[in-house]
This record gives structure tokens, C-alpha cells and sequence, in this order.
């Protein structure tokens, strides 16, 4: 059983790179593999736009209204925020009342920014 | 089922819209397309708030006017109301005749907004223009389509398939397509009609 | 899938295996038309759960379905449409005439229906019926399904 | 960058371009197309967007056009019902019932009717009402992303098939309501799984209650979506579900009663507000009044009787008695080839269908095929107001009040 030892002299993160640089390979295998072993067959209509059945009625290259970014950043922050909650949650017992406040504290100020967006209207559409 | 290509021939579509009194389902009224657009305003200041319907249908063979568009009107409370104001609301069907040749009559779409696509299929399947429509498009059939589908002269299944035989195992109906009932038969059917309404004595219309 | 001699691989062909995986999981295009439209809904229902095929999962768009049903009469107005979203799927691609409107036109034999969908898009199964019973769909699935692993179009190298 | 290209015209790879309206800020024309998701069916909504705000909306309906009308005037007058029950596929029998009383009016025979027939056709129409409102109540909440109810009401509606199945022979177009009655009686085990269904069904509608009807989600998305007004409400010539929930209590069963309707007492369901929540309330209280009269008519049932008028002018005569009487077997014949004739006149007969007040205007010229089959669809008008609702909303709402207006396209397009 001589793998056990490997995995001792190297350094703790290095299960952490294996796994990350697996995970990279296999999502960048199943994009590109596809595109290069499928028989391609084009036709006009493939290539052109697809908007429910019909010919499309405008080209995309309008400009969008800000809204659209908005609601996208908003997303971006409050979702790394919910990210962040899982590691502290897998530690939380051997954390105890120090990485609840830690918590807090984080909660509190991203709360804080989404009472002002709210105020401000960054909800609302309209 | 009998294979009808051509419109009934020698039929001699009388005008059904005047032959049964005894149907009282609505109040009926004849009128002409100029003085149309006049006795539905009319009508509508009476209470006939709601225009149900506007159908139309086609009579070939009649001289006058061939085509008929058909306002079926309502009369309905505009406010909130419960099933006893409502009660029985009068009905009231407007038949306004169109001549074949130049079929237009002024459009209703201002008073009832819902004439709209309603005055569309008319024009789309049987060819009646209303003057004063917003949108005077086809509405059902793709817009080169040529031809009116719903007029009785326009072949059941298309220009292009007109030709195409019909499967020869189609049962040719014994009887002339499309003759109406006369003498003998239509006397029988009337006689049916008073013995089955328990009328003793009937005159059948002519 | 023949079993490899050593026991403890499976010895198989890459296609064979592709050809498992494409048939396990058609994932048709939601397309409904008319009346059987409302059957091919009631298929994904619990009574007739098409999920157990592995095609409940109805894609919007045609870039992401490989099984379109053709469910209900295809107006003349319609033909075009249904022609586009055909050639908008991305191959191998298969076809479900479901319903004898779809197939041949039906009791509308009149002007302003398609006279069968294969005068316009290629046909792999008919279902008859008006409308067919969802176990009718089920079983044109199962065929397609069939059609996939004996060789049909779709495996590794995707024969169009 | 306008192109003024004419509405709908073909272009050369044989697709629709659509007029592309004059375009000044950022707005875009999209085309919520026949091919969509949550469109119920063919429907292309042409609306010009500014970011998620609707600015103008014009639906584009045709793509299911079926020449059912055409179809109908080339057909005896049993037959056409054959094409006639395809047009609202949701409650078949409410078209065929709405077309026979037609017929039946012309014919004159309507006060012939056999109490037991109208028994059973009010008890179709009622169950064709549920099962109808269960398709929508399904679509519309997975229109909300609430799939659930999906599976019950689709389960609801598998039951009420399956009586269909036993007693017409078919799922959807069982054909089994003809002229002067029905095809033939209920089979005997009938009454046994109608009771099934009927007790059933309360478990069952509290369960949809509960998913939906307090749910905040449910109720943000559809409370104040699409006001319709009363006024506008009979501008629009609006009917039905759709009608009752601006507030005018117009039900063709108490205002027209037929088939003995006046005979069962239920009462309508009305609302006021006349957004998408009202006519979600409106369609789910109608639901349990037709199981209230679906009991009533269940006690009724009981008593045996005729189907079908003795007159076998108009019906065909029961099989038994054809190989024994001579006459049993000219009427059939005469019937079966060339059928019977329809004395000359016009009629409108209306029935309460789902969708609103459902109307057939009947031309016969004393043929033995009808010469005019107008129907008055109900869903083409709820769905036309469509056009004013959407100005200003969003496009996640306008989804919510297509399914509110419970169209049905082979009824919209005929």
C-alpha cells in the first residue's frame, strides 16, 4: 500500500490542485472534443438565428438598457456571497461563537448595500 | 362522404335567413350596407353594449346581395353585475347584404374594438373589405395566399389539389348534391316538423 | 455490449456505448400544435410518465432537442415553421409524426392543412390515431429508441 | 434602421419576415413566435421591447388555421360534428353539444329530447368544464414555474377521460352526442366510476387549493397582471371565466338555460377585480359548481330511460331492430348514405363552454349538408384584448395573462 505515501509528502493542497486541474481538463474535453469529432453538417438556415420558428426580426447588435448589467452585478455579489457561507458552515462547530460573529459581521455589511440598492430602486424595473 | 368540387349546382340558394319565424332566438334585422354602421350605433346607444360576433356567409345564387355579413349583438350591463340584472339579455342579429361586385362595408371597429380580427377573417375568407379598418390584412391565411377560401365557389381542397382525383372508392351520394328539398319532400319535411312541434295545422312556407 | 474476457472490464465499442447513451435520453422539442399536443402533454403526465424513456425533459429550443413530435395538423401557414425549426436541430436528428393529421392530413382533407408532415421534414415513426393514446407515443419513443441502437442514424460518428 | 417590408410576406428561404417597425431608442421587435413555450399553442406575439417593458404587442394568429368551417359545409349534418368536436380540443363535447342543439333547433325537434339525454349531455359538458380547466390550471402554473400542480391536475383530468373512454368510446372526441340524443346508453359500470370520480375530486381540489391559492409566489405573479375593466371587459366582447372576473355575472347556462340546465341549481362565481388572480379564483370556484351539479345530475341518473328520439327520420334506428323490421333497415341505410335533410333557415344556439359563451350559427338551405357553420369562438375574443393588456408590462407578466385568458388555438384559428 505504498500510495499512502505519496500523498503524505506533498503538500496538503495538492489532492485540491489534482482535483481542480481534473475538473478543468474534462469541462475543456467535453467543449472541444464535440466541435472536432462531430460530422458538421451545415445548412443557411442552421446558421442563421433561431427566434421561435420565424426569420429573426432584428439584429442583436441593438444596445441593451443598463437594467440588464445591473441585475447581473447584483446577482454576481450576492451569490459569492451565498458561496462563502458553505465553507463556514463545514467548519461551524469547531468554529463556535467567533465564526458566527465573523459571519454576522460579513452578513451585516453586504446587508447594508442590499437595503441601499433596494432603496434606490435597483430592484424595480420598471 | 359525397364529393361536392363545385359549389351546388343550380341550387337555388333561397335566402334561408328569412324563412323561419318559428326559431325565435333573435330579434333579426335587414339592412344594407350604408345605412349598417347607423343602426348599430343605434343600437348600441339602445344597450346592445356587446357585439358578440360578426360572421359572415356566402349565397351564390342570390341576386340582391350575395354576400352576408352577420352582427350578433348583446344586451349586457357595462357596470358590475350579478347573474339577477343580467337575467335574459335580449339578442339581436344584424344581416347586412353585400352585392358581389364591389363587397365593402364600413367598418364597426371604432364602437366595438373586438370587431377587429372579427372584420379581418371576413375579409381573409370571403373577400368583404371594410373601409376605415386599422389593419386590413389577412388574418388566418398566410399573406400570399390568393383567393378567398370560405366563398362556395373556392374548391374544398385548395387551387393547387383541385384537380387531384378523389379516391375512387368515394361513395358517389345518390342524390343530387346540394338540390333542396321541393315538392313532395319539402311538404314531408314541413308536415314533420308541425306533427313534431304538436302544431295541427301548419302552412309550409314556400 | 459483449463482455470482455479479462472480467473485470467491459469490453465494448466507443459506439455502442454512444448509441446507448443518445438512446436513453431523446430529448424531444416542445412543438405542440393541436389536440395532440394535450395527449403528448398527458404523456409526460404521472398516468403515462414518459420520464421512465428518458425524454421528459422538453427543450425550448430546437438547438438543444434531437426528437421533434410533430403533434397535431400542420396549418399551411404553420409549413414554413415547422420546415425551420427542422433544420435549426442540431443532427442526428429524429421526427414523430404523431396523429393522422401530422402523418396524412386526416379528416382535413382541405386546403389550408398540410396533406402529412413528410411532404415537408423527413418521418422515422408514424403514430396513428386522432389523437393517438399516450401509450401510442410511448411507443413510438421506444422505437426511435430502437432505431438508435440497431445502427440507425446518431452513434459515435453521428452518420447523419 | 427601418425595413418596411410588407407584414408576413415570404422571404427567400421561404421563412415570415415581419414588419420591422420604425426603431428610435433601444427598443427591439421580438417575435414571441409560434414555436414558444408558454404561448399555449400557435401564437405569434410580435411586441416591441424597450429592456423588459412591452411598448406595443400585436398578436399574430393563422397557425393552426384548419378550414374547419369549409370542412363542416362539405359533410352531412352527423358528420360535420366529426371535424366540429377538433376545433376547442380541450371540451370536444361542449362544441359537438353547442352544434347539435343547432341542429336540433332547425329540425324542430329540440322539446323531443329524452330527459335521460339531456341528463347525460349536461353531465359531459360539466365534466369536459373540469377536465378543460385542469389543462389550464397545469399549463398556467408552469407558466409561473410552479410545476406541481401539473401532476395533479393532469391526474384530475386522467379520471375524467377514463368516463369519457368508458361511456363515448374515445379519450378526447368520443363523437357520442348525435342528433335528438346520444349514440347509444351509459355502459353499466358507468354510475360505479362516476362515484369514484365524484368522491374523488374534494381531496383532490383541496390539494390544488392549498399549492396554489395562498401562495405568495403564485399571488405576487399574478395579483394586479392585467386589469380588464368592466367596460372594457364587454368592449372586447369578452365571455366566460374572463368576463365573471371584471365583475358581470353573464353565464349562458342562467341566462339561455338548455338541456335542462334551469333545472339543477348552482351559482355563478363572480369577482371584481379582474386581474389574473380573479380569474384564477373565478375558474377554480367554477370547478366545484360543476361538481355540484355534476352530483345533482348524478342522482338523476338512476332512473333508466330512452337516449334517443323514437323518430328514426333523424336517428338511426337501435341496431337489434334492423335485421328484424324492413323499415328499421331503410331508415338506416337512407341515413347512413345520403342522410337526413335539414328544413331551410338559419339559428345562433350558444352554450356556456370553458372558454366563455361558445356560439354556432347554423345555415341550412334544406340540404343534407349544412350551408353555413359560423362559430362564435370565445377564445379569439379573450385573447384579442391581449393587444391593450400588454402595453407597459413586462414580458414574464404577459406570459402569466396569455395563460390567464386561457386560449385555445383550434377554436382561435378554426
Amino acid at each position: 500500500m505504498d500510495f499512502v505515501y505519496i500523498f503524505r509528502s506533498m503538500s496538503p493542497y495538492g489532492p485540491v490542485a489534482i482535483y481542480l486541474a481534473v475538473a478543468f481538463l474534462a469541462s475543456l474535453a467535453f467543449c472541444i472534443l464535440p466541435g472536432l469529432v462531430a460530422r458538421k453538417k451545415p445548412n443557411p438556415v442552421k446558421s442563421q438565428a433561431y427566434e421561435c420558428g420565424v426569420e429573426p426580426t432584428s439584429d442583436v447588435s441593438g444596445r441593451f438598457p443598463v437594467r440588464f448589467y445591473l441585475v447581473a452585478m447584483l446577482f454576481v455579489v450576492f451569490d459569492v456571497e451565498a458561496a462563502s457561507f458553505y465553507p463556514w458552515a463545514v467548519q461551524m462547530h469547531q468554529l463556535r461563537v467567533f465564526g458566527l460573529l465573523e459571519m454576522l459581521m460579513f452578513v451585516v455589511v453586504l446587508a447594508i448595500g442590499y437595503a441601499y440598492v433596494w432603496k434606490r430602486g435597483g430592484f424595480q424595473w420598471r | 362522404m359525397p364529393s361536392s368540387q363545385a359549389p351546388p349546382a343550380g341550387s337555388t340558394a333561397l335566402d334561408p335567413t328569412a324563412v323561419r319565424p318559428d326559431i325565435a332566438d333573435a330579434r333579426i334585422l335587414r339592412v344594407t350596407p350604408a345605412e349598417v354602421r347607423a343602426t348599430l350605433s343605434g343600437l348600441r346607444d339602445d344597450g346592445f353594449t356587446m357585439l358578440l360576433d360578426v360572421g359572415g356567409a356566402d349565397y351564390p345564387g342570390r341576386e340582391p346581395a350575395r354576400f352576408d355579413v352577420v352582427y350578433h349583438l348583446l344586451r349586457m350591463p357595462v357596470t358590475i353585475a350579478t347573474v339577477a340584472e343580467v337575467g335574459t339579455p335580449e339578442r339581436v342579429r344584424v344581416l347586412c347584404g353585400v352585392p358581389e361586385n364591389d363587397p365593402v362595408v364600413p367598418t364597426v371597429s371604432d364602437l366595438w374594438p373586438s370587431a377587429d380580427w372579427a372584420e379581418r377573417e371576413i375579409f381573409d375568407l370571403f373577400g368583404v373589405r371594410f373601409d376605415g379598418h386599422p389593419d386590413m390584412r389577412r388574418i388566418q391565411m398566410p399573406d400570399d395566399w390568393e383567393g378567398h377560401p370560405l366563398r362556395k365557389d373556392y374548391p374544398l381542397r385548395g387551387v393547387a389539389r383541385e384537380r387531384t382525383p378523389r379516391p375512387s372508392f368515394a361513395l358517389k351520394s345518390n342524390v343530387g348534391a346540394g338540390t333542396p328539398a321541393s315538392g313532395k319532400t319539402a311538404a314531408a319535411l314541413q308536415k314533420q316538423i308541425a306533427q313534431a312541434r304538436g302544431q295541427a295545422k301548419q302552412e309550409p312556407p314556400t | 455490449m459483449a463482455l470482455g474476457s479479462g472480467g473485470d472490464f467491459l469490453l465494448t465499442t466507443v459506439d455502442s456505448v454512444a448509441r446507448w447513451a443518445q438512446a436513453s435520453s431523446v430529448w424531444p422539442l416542445t412543438m405542440g400544435l393541436a389536440c395532440c399536443a394535450i395527449e403528448m402533454m398527458t404523456a409526460t403526465a404521472p398516468e403515462y410518465d414518459i420520464a421512465r424513456l428518458g425524454s421528459e425533459v422538453f427543450r425550448a429550443s430546437p438547438r438543444q432537442a434531437d426528437l421533434m413530435i410533430v403533434s397535431g395538423r400542420v396549418a399551411r401557414k404553420m409549413g414554413p415553421i415547422v420546415k425551420r425549426l427542422y433544420d435549426q436541430m442540431a443532427d442526428p436528428k429524429w421526427v414523430i409524426s404523431m396523429g393522422a393529421c401530422a402523418s396524412s392530413g386526416g379528416v382535413f382533407d382541405n386546403y389550408a392543412i398540410v396533406q402529412g408532415v413528410d411532404t415537408i421534414i423527413p418521418v422515422d415513426v408514424y403514430v396513428p390515431g386522432c389523437p393517438p393514446t399516450p401509450d401510442g407515443l410511448l411507443y413510438a419513443v421506444n422505437l426511435i429508441q430502437q432505431q438508435i441502437k440497431q445502427g440507425g442514424r446518431g452513434g459515435i460518428l453521428a452518420r447523419a | 434602421m427601418t425595413t418596411a417590408t410588407t407584414p408576413g410576406a415570404r422571404t427567400e428561404t421561404g421563412g415570415y419576415a415581419v414588419d420591422v417597425v420604425e426603431r428610435s431608442d433601444n427598443r427591439m421587435v421580438l417575435s414571441m413566435g409560434p414555436q414558444h413555450p408558454s404561448t399555449h399553442g400557435v401564437l405569434q406575439v410580435i411586441t416591441e421591447i424597450q429592456g423588459e417593458n412591452i411598448t406595443k404587442a400585436s398578436p399574430e394568429i393563422g397557425y393552426l388555421h384548419t378550414g374547419i368551417e369549409k370542412s363542416a359545409e362539405n359533410l352531412f349534418w352527423s358528420q360535420a360534428s366529426t371535424v366540429i368536436e377538433r376545433m376547442d380540443y380541450l371540451s370536444p363535447l361542449t362544441n359537438a353539444l353547442c352544434y347539435y342543439l343547432a341542429v336540433e333547433k332547425l329540425l324542430g325537434i329540440d322539446a323531443q329530447i329524452p330527459p335521460r339525454a339531456n341528463h347525460v349531455r349536461v353531465l359531459l359538458s360539466e365534466l369536459s368544464r373540469i377536465a378543460s380547466h385542469c389543462v389550464w390550471l397545469g399549463t398556467g402554473g408552469i407558466d409561473i414555474g410552479a410545476l406541481t400542480p401539473f401532476f395533479y391536475c393532469f391526474d384530475l383530468r386522467e379520471r375524467i377521460l377514463d368516463l369519457f373512454e368508458a361511456s363515448g368510446g374515445a379519450r378526447m372526441h368520443p363523437n357520442y352526442i348525435r342528433v335528438g340524443g346520444l349514440r347509444d346508453d351509459l355502459p353499466d359500470g358507468f354510475l360505479g366510476r362516476l362515484d369514484a370520480v365524484i368522491a374523488m375530486y374534494e381531496p383532490r381540489m383541496r390539494d390544488l387549493r392549498g399549492l396554489l391559492q395562498k401562495n405568495p409566489i403564485f399571488q405576487d405573479r399574478t395579483i394586479d397582471i392585467g386589469i380588464i375593466s368592466a367596460e372594457d371587459a364587454v368592449a372586447w366582447s369578452l365571455t366566460g371565466p374572463v368576463l365573471r372576473a371584471s365583475g358581470i355575472a353573464y353565464d349562458v347556462r342562467k341566462a339561455f338555460p338548455y338541456s335542462g340546465y334551469d333545472g339543477y341549481e348552482f351559482d355563478v362565481p363572480v369577482r371584481t377585480e379582474g386581474d389574473a388572480y380573479a380569474r384564477f379564483l373565478v375558474r377554480l370556484d367554477e370547478m366545484d359548481e360543476s361538481m355540484r351539479i355534476i352530483r345533482q345530475v348524478r342522482k338523476k341518473l338512476d332512473a333508466p330511460g330512452p337516449v334517443q328520439i323514437p323518430d328514426t327520420k333523424f336517428a338511426p334506428p337501435p341496431k337489434e331492430t334492423i335485421a328484424l323490421s324492413m323499415e328499421a333497415l331503410i331508415h338506416h341505410f337512407k341515413l347512413v348514405s345520403e342522410s337526413f335533410r335539414v328544413p331551410p333557415g338559419d339559428v345562433y344556439q350558444a352554450v356556456e363552454g370553458p372558454r366563455g359563451e361558445l356560439g354556432y350559427y347554423v345555415v341550412s338551405n334544406g340540404d343534407n349538408r349544412p350551408w353555413r357553420v359560423r362559430t362564435r369562438p370565445p377564445s379569439m375574443y379573450n385573447l384579442q384584448v391581449l393587444k391593450k393588456l400588454a402595453i407597459g408590462e413586462l414580458i414574464a407578466d404577459m406570459v402569466v395573462m396569455i395563460g390567464s385568458l386561457d386560449p385555445v388555438f383550434g377554436e382561435v384559428d378554426r
